[in-house]
């Protein structure tokens, strides 16, 4: 059927990461069907379980009553992807760099830097009503954060 | 996650199969190292060869394996990383502090 | 982690066929981590996969911006799904015998009469705004509708 | 859904491989059926053996192709159904009247 692939679908998962493997699940078989090379997948799914992963534990306390609202819109051009908790937010510009010299042997503190490097766009929104909604966003084919993986020298 | 732990040289090596991520292979990681060197592991070394994928949380992991294992004296190293996993590595600039050798021969005789 | 298995996954989606394959996804991930055997969990997709087929199909006439509510409960004890569409309902009494003499070669209406089976129990219900709610229970480890897979005689 | 098409004895065989669901397999199924009939095809064997499942759209282009076939005095007849086939056509009764063999010499020979 040539259709223009164009979906958008919402989950709604209690805050334990065991649900991270169901979102995962659904992002790998919306991509499936799209001309991307394996890889492209592969960082978008690391970018959105870090989104996951902190509404889940800085968000909703892994409380598993609190839901995470997760909205994937997909299209031939790009992914966008929202990740909503109901947690008190916080301040982005406030978090640490990982990368400080100070920062670079911390057990925690890089998973929002994942996101910005692997998808081209993220943007926090905190609602009136509380909570966190993250949106990470990736055009197909875009250069973006290309990850090389040569070895280390 | 499935950890199997071999000696090697005088070396505890953990061969790592799966996935390093939260709420799954960050806490058997973590558990791993701590078992090796409450038995006494001084060197230790990591074969990521069968490692799937990390995440932030498996990353923090082996840091914290790292500052434990050098703290007391000892040498944690990685090797055979799939390209995925030192990827994420070298994104966060880790692979200037830990140490990321090509393969276990060169792990083992790194220690030498 | 030993917390009692619990989860409630709702989803939505447009009425396009693909999208099936997404439900059938958080279905499989959600399943694997119970010591359901195999052939369960593949009779209890068999009943949603048709759920979602009416649901698309007869309900929102494959109208891929009419959206398909899902909702995913699994505990230990079972598993309880409600398919939601915005369609204009029919008569569930009102629908053909697939077995009667005269429908046996007929290439269509053996639907409901799989959720039936397939599953311990189905309820419809037509809200007051329209739309139908088809509602899927089995319990685990229950006889239910035992498929036999015999050799014909 | 793969089908592949071959003749034995005078039969037109389909190897048919994956699902035969909505929106995918039941559609090429119909169409492979279609075009063996447009070639001159009057007995049809579907090798069922690497069909991985079925939903009741699968079932009814099975009976549709039953159907069609029959119509025009040939015989369409199913073998090797694995165990999750089989048992969605027993519970809708359709292995009282559709043709089912054990294997592909069975089917062929069912012919003769
Ligand atoms: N959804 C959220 N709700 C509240 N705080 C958050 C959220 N996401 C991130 N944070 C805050 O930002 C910090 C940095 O997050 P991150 O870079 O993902 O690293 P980590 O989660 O390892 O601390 C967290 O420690 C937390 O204080
Ligand atoms: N969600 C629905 N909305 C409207 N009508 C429906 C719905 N589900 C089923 N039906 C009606 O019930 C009939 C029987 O459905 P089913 O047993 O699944 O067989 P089939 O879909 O092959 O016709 C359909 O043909 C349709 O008229």
């Amino acid at each position: 059927m040539p259709e223009p692939v164009e979906r958008t679908i919402r989950l709604s998962i209690g805050s334990r990461y065991e649900n991270i493997e169901l979102v995962q699940a659904v992002l790998d078989e919306t991509l499936a069907s799209l001309p991307l090379d394996e890889d492209a997948g592969y960082w978008m799914g690391i970018a959105l379980r870090e989104a996951l992963t902190n509404a889940m534990k800085h968000g909703n306390g892994l409380d598993p009553e609190k839901k995470v609202e997760v909205c994937l819109a997909v299209d031939e051009s790009g992914i966008d992807i929202t990740v909503e908790d109901r947690g008190s937010g916080f301040d982005p510009s406030a978090v640490a760099d990982p990368l400080a010299p100070d920062n670079l042997l911390k057990t925690e503190g890089r998973g929002i830097f994942y996101m910005r490097k692997f998808m081209d766009k993220i943007d926090y929104d905190f609602g009136a009503g509380g909570g966190t909604k993250v949106r990470l966003q990736k055009k197909f084919g875009a250069a973006g954060a290309a990850v090389e993986a040569d070895q280390e020298d | 996650m499935k950890i199997d732990k071999r000696q090697r040289d005088g070396a505890t090596i953990l061969d790592l199969q799966g996935r390093i991520t939260i709420g799954e292979g960050d806490v058997a990681l973590r558990e791993a190292v701590q078992a090796a060197v409450a038995d006494g592991a001084v060197n230790i070394l990591l074969n990521m060869g069968r490692v799937r994928s990390i995440d932030s949380s498996g990353v923090g992991e082996l840091v914290a394996a790292y500052t434990t294992v050098t703290n007391r004296g000892g040498k944690l190293r990685l090797f055979s990383l799939p390209g995925r996993v030192l990827g994420v590595l070298q994104i966060t600039q880790l692979v200037t502090v830990l140490d990321i050798l090509e393969d276990e021969d060169e792990a083992v005789a790194s220690l030498a």
